[in-house]
């Protein structure tokens, strides 16, 4: 079997081919759909768990600790063993709690952060779908989770939840329009919203660079957003812990309280991989000019690698807000965004526009 | 007065407001202390402040036991002030025997108190950081005050509940290192300060979370009692330090700081201000502290002769009052202790309702409430 | 001398008041029915100006109570210490002050809720620390079998 | 047009005063050096305590197994949560007398609040803090006990003329009051 780590699509269509050949179309295609859905769980899983390490180690870096170090060497399969313990903790639900919803609730939540990852262009070639609207169908994809937290909020009848419920309602109806407007930037960079096009629009440069000012102001307003969408950092007022307990997921337990925990953790990995897709350039390598030694040697990392190494970056980022901003109040998280986001926002795509018309901008 | 009565409160459940019990378990009360609240929307309507929680009696308690063992009561009230509780006690009974401590003892207690401020105030900062949605502060504010508990661990074996300063002066003689251990913290602390200003003062979340919040004007501040940090915030002059000096206050040169805003901005700035004060006040003492006896001649039961005996003193969060009625026993009659947390508690109706439901976990984070004092 | 000023003022704002000045703090006694009226004279009179009510706390003298304010003009830096007592020992009643500082409303709770004495026309009384129908700790018969180790 | 140069001025002042904290945890986030954090059970063999640390009260017993209690009690008396109790023996002494000695010194850690008043009090310095404080145990029986060792002697102190009364605090002859028993 070919294997190329530079280039996933000669592996795809080997194993594309070998199973076509073996079998009937319709199992080939049924026998794909089912290890994708099988390599995605497994990669949903191990991303989750070790995002959750990640933002242990790094809060408790950020801290003066040391964070978890007594599972495995330096507390590696801590949140393995978390996962165990909440696994076998009993599953609580409230006497008065509308059964259906509440149960169903943590699944919605995790269903949308896991459809969200097909869209995601890891490497060359390595791709679930590849949508022509890549860009569109992940932000409906992403917001469906605000309805399976406003679900949560609402069923657990429990004041606490229900107040976080409708603060995360009002917060990602309002973030949702910085993230399109910062992405729209993009879009109209590239011309395309195929998210694969958008990456190969990148291979002489990154937009965050080629785009000038403009494109950097649309990649930190979409971090801001972004952030504020996925309800972390200093704009976690769903789950506001000095205020509202836990928020929307105050009467979970369990399993299902997990899965609130590890959706929140995957929606900041496909906002990172997002981000790292349109403004850092995906899989692309760092190209610098005319330095030809330099661009040889960044072409002789992976693409793989560099696919991660920048989503690990925006997810640093993201942390690093989170572990050192107090918590925003709720009017004035809405402040910062139809007064401030917004309005820069619009502006700033106007100006993208305009660059991209005059062809002011690196090619 | 905007007191609401428990009646009301069940009339209006039916009208369809919208309450919520903010505690007894609740991360913000720091403590089992239960806010019943009232909102529309995200605001606050009122805010009915619930305690007893931990209530043990401690005023009963006193009136079976002798002098010296009060002490060790006094340590759970307000822990995290415990050597002041301890002074306010020893002064009021050294009062009622007329005995005149050394002035070690004096220079001593003073430092101490100091050391306890500090480590008062870094642990109020740590908790309001968190209170506000930054939990990197808390860990900052415990990394310091940790230096200050192992100097007092040094000198007297244990870090909390210290039970040290007795009538008549100490329980022993500070440890050789303690100067040493002091003046090092000193230098650390001068450095370690200006993070904390620069991880959560200047930043603009936390300028816009407190400015302008939960505002009382002098006349109210003085007319609920609010002492002490938080009375000072809204211009209240009520630094018992200055105004009835004791142990050797009244040879330190040191400021009172005032804020007029009395917002929660300004209770803030006012702690922020003190720690830099305490310093300086340490500094002054710490090379200074004459030798002599630990303690002055005591007899082995101490009676109190009949009479009535109060002694005022600035714990972190306000005025101690301790309040002895003797009739000559070697236990007091009545033993009263009017404690800085049960008035700044009920100061929080006044200041919160109108305001929003993180404004509530802002307040009662500025007004650096201690539950087992306010239950006693 | 502040205290000889300070009781030279209340002669004269109210005569035959008790006035005590051979302690630290100058003291005045007031009768029960007096009590509320005396309170008004000194937080209003602008000679005097007690805005400050630091302590208020009551005492069991097993035949009857006493109520002792303490005083402070932040304004005037003069102290007092104001008393009274209650005579009825099993129904104990006084007016309240908490329409004069606000700070006694909860000192008289917790008088109340302790000692058992009620404060007509207070807005609030309720129990503050323990349930309805406990007893009143604070005074000397006070007897609770199950919490109460005696020696 | 003052109010957009004050819209960006304070965009401006509210990104630098972001940046500025965020450098604080970024420097401890570079710096892991400055980590505080004591690692308990694995620095069991190098954690001393500190010579007054109050871990619990022990009656200080040579190596001859002989202490300084002569059951005076008034370590008992002097405890405001009663957890010490004195059971005393009696027992004749090489002189023929009959003398005073403990049986069982009991002390109740569960209810010692660590005040140091039956140490600071005690006429013959028999008791003392030792820097145990690893006190978690499954039953709570276990901490209920008994301070003198089996077999233990009072210690004798050698017959010589006594020099000036020692400064150690007169024994009380009264009875204190202790509220719980």
């Amino acid at each position: 079997m070919p294997f190329n780590i530079y280039d996933f699509s000669t592996t795809t269509k080997a194993v594309d081919e070998f199973l076509k050949a073996n079998m009937s179309p319709t199992w080939a295609f049924i026998t794909e759909l089912t290890i994708v859905g099988l390599v995605f769980l497994i990669f949903y899983a191990i991303v989750g768990l070790y995002l959750v390490y990640a933002e242990r180690k790094v809060c408790a870096f950020m801290q003066n600790r040391v964070g978890p170090n007594r599972v495995g060497k330096w507390g590696l399969f801590q949140t393995i063993a978390d996962l165990i313990k909440l696994l076998m903790k009993e599953l609580i639900t409230i006497k008065k709690a509308d059964k259906l919803l509440y149960n169903v609730a943590p699944f919605i939540v995790i269903i949308a952060s896991f459809m969200a990852i097909a869209a995601i262009p890891f490497a060359k070639g390595l791709h679930a779908v590849d949508f022509n609207i890549g860009v569109f169908y992940m932000m409906a994809v992403s917001s469906i989770g605000v309805v399976g937290i406003l679900i949560a909020g609402w069923s657990s009848n429990s004041k606490y939840s229900l107040i976080g419920a409708m603060r995360s309602g009002a917060q990602v109806v309002s973030y949702e329009l910085s993230v399109g407007l910062a992405l729209v930037s993009v879009v109209i960079f590239s011309g395309s919203m195929q998210l694969s096009t958008i990456v190969e629009s990148q291979a002489n440069g990154w937009w965050i660079f080629k785009g000038h000012l403009p494109a950097i102001v649309a990649f930190f307003m979409f971090l801001i957003a972004s952030t504020a969408e996925i309800n972390r950092g200093p704009f976690d007022l769903a789950e506001a812990e000095s205020e509202l307990t836990a928020g929307f997921h105050t009467e979970y337990s369990g399993i299902k309280f997990a899965f609130f925990f590890l959706s929140e953790f995957m929606n900041m990995f496909i906002v990172a991989s997002l981000a790292a897709t349109v403004f850092l350039g995906g899989w692309m390598p760092l190209h610098i000019g005319n330095l030809e030694a330099f661009n040889r040697i960044m072409d002789f990392i992976p693409p793989i690698f560099w696919y991660f190494g920048k989503t690990i970056f925006v997810i640093y980022l993201i942390m690093w807000f989170k572990w050192t901003f107090p918590r925003l109040r709720i009017d004035q998280l809405l402040n910062l965004e139809w007064k401030y986001l917004l309005p820069i926002n619009l502006v700033n795509t106007l100006l993208i526009a305009f660059l991209v018309l005059m062809g002011w901008y690196f090619k | 007065m905007q007191e609401v009565e428990l009646q009301d409160i069940l009339t209006a459940r039916e009208d369809g407001d919208y309450i919520i019990n903010i505690g007894p378990q609740h991360p913000s009360t720091h403590g089992v202390l239960r806010f019943v609240v009232s909102l529309k929307g995200e605001t606050l309507e009122y805010v009915i402040p619930h305690c007893g929680y931990i209530h043990r009696g401690i005023e009963k308690m006193c009136e079976r036991l002798t002098y010296p063992q009060i002490i060790h009561l006094t340590d759970r009230m307000d822990y995290l002030s415990a050597h002041m509780n301890n002074e306010a006690v020893s002064l009021a009974v050294e009062k009622g025997l007329g005995i005149e401590v050394p002035d070690r003892v004096k220079y001593i207690r003073t430092i101490l108190s100091e050391l306890q401020r500090l480590a008062s105030h870094q642990l109020w900062w740590a908790a309001f950081g968190m209170d506000l949605g930054g939990l990197t502060c808390f860990f900052y504010g415990l990394r310091d005050r940790e230096k200050i508990l192992d100097i007092f661990e040094e000198s007297f074996g244990s870090r909390l509940l210290h039970s040290y300063i007795c009538p008549g002066g100490l329980m022993n003689d500070i440890h050789p290192n303690f100067q040493k251990r002091t003046k090092d913290f000193i230098t650390y602390f001068r450095k370690k300060l200006p993070e904390y200003d620069e991880l959560l003062t200047g930043n603009i979340i936390f300028e816009q979370r407190t400015k302008n919040i939960g505002i009382l004007s002098k006349e109210e501040a003085v007319g609920y009692g609010l002492t002490g940090p938080s009375g000072r915030g809204s211009g209240f002059a009520c630094d018992i330090r200055k105004r009835f000096p004791y142990s050797a206050y009244d040879k330190v040169n040191f400021k009172e700081i005032l804020y007029n805003e009395g917002d929660t901005w300004a209770r803030y700035k006012v702690r922020m201000d003190e720690m830099w004060e305490s310093m300086r006040i340490i500094e002054q003492l710490i090379d200074n502290i004459p030798e002599g006896d630990f303690t002055a001649k005591m007899k082995p039961i101490i009676r109190l002769p009949e009479g009535e005996y109060h002694q005022r003193v600035e714990t972190a969060r306000g005025e101690l009052g301790v309040y002895i009625i003797s009739t000559g026993e070697k236990n007091p009659y009545r033993m009263h202790f009017r404690t800085p947390n049960f008035s700044n508690l009920f100061v929080m109706n006044r200041l919160a309702a109108g305001f929003k439901i993180a404004d509530l976990i802002a307040i009662s984070g500025s007004l650096d409430l201690v539950i087992p004092d306010i239950d006693r | 001398m502040e205290k000889e000023q300070l009781a030279q003022i209340l002669a004269e704002l109210v005569p035959g008041l008790e006035i005590n000045s051979s302690k630290e703090i100058l003291e005045v006694k007031a009768a029960s029915n007096t009590w509320h009226e005396l309170a008004g004279k000194l937080a209003s009179d602008p000679r005097l100006q007690f805005n400050y009510l630091h302590n208020l706390y009551g005492v069991d003298w097993q035949t009857y109570f006493t109520v002792i304010a303490y005083l402070d003009s932040t304004i005037l830096g003069y102290s007092l210490i104001v008393r009274t007592e209650v005579a009825d020992h099993d129904n104990p009643s006084l007016d309240t002050i908490s329409d004069i500082w606000i700070t006694a409303n909860f000192q008289e709770r917790e008088i109340y809720d302790l000692l058992g004495i009620s404060f007509s026309n207070h807005p609030d009384l309720r129990r503050l620390f323990l349930e309805d129908g406990w007893g009143f700790p604070l005074r000397k018969d006070y007897k609770d079998d199950i919490n109460f180790i005696e020696r | 047009m003052n109010s957009v140069a004050q819209y960006f001025s304070d965009i401006f002042k509210a990104i630098r005063s972001l940046w500025k904290g965020l450098m604080v945890t970024g420097y401890y986030f570079v710096h892991p050096k400055q980590i505080v954090t004591q690692q308990y059970p694995e620095n069991r063999k190098t954690l001393e305590m500190f010579d007054r640390f109050k871990g619990e009260v022990i009656l200080v017993h040579d190596t001859d197994n002989t202490h300084k209690c002569n059951g005076c009690g008034i370590c008992q008396l002097n405890c405001p949560n009663g957890s010490i109790e004195i059971i005393t023996d009696s027992a004749v002494n090489e002189d023929g007398k009959s003398e005073r000695i403990i049986d069982k010194h009991i002390y109740h850690l569960s209810m010692c609040t660590f005040c140091g008043l039956c140490v600071k009090s005690c006429p013959s310095n028999a008791l003392a803090f030792s820097q145990e404080f690893e006190h978690a145990v499954f039953d709570r029986q276990k901490l209920t006990k008994v301070l003198n060792q089996p077999g233990s002697k009072i210690k004798k102190e050698p017959k010589v003329p006594k020099p000036a009364p020692a400064p150690a605090p007169t024994p009380v002859t009264e009875e204190v009051p202790n509220p719980a028993n």
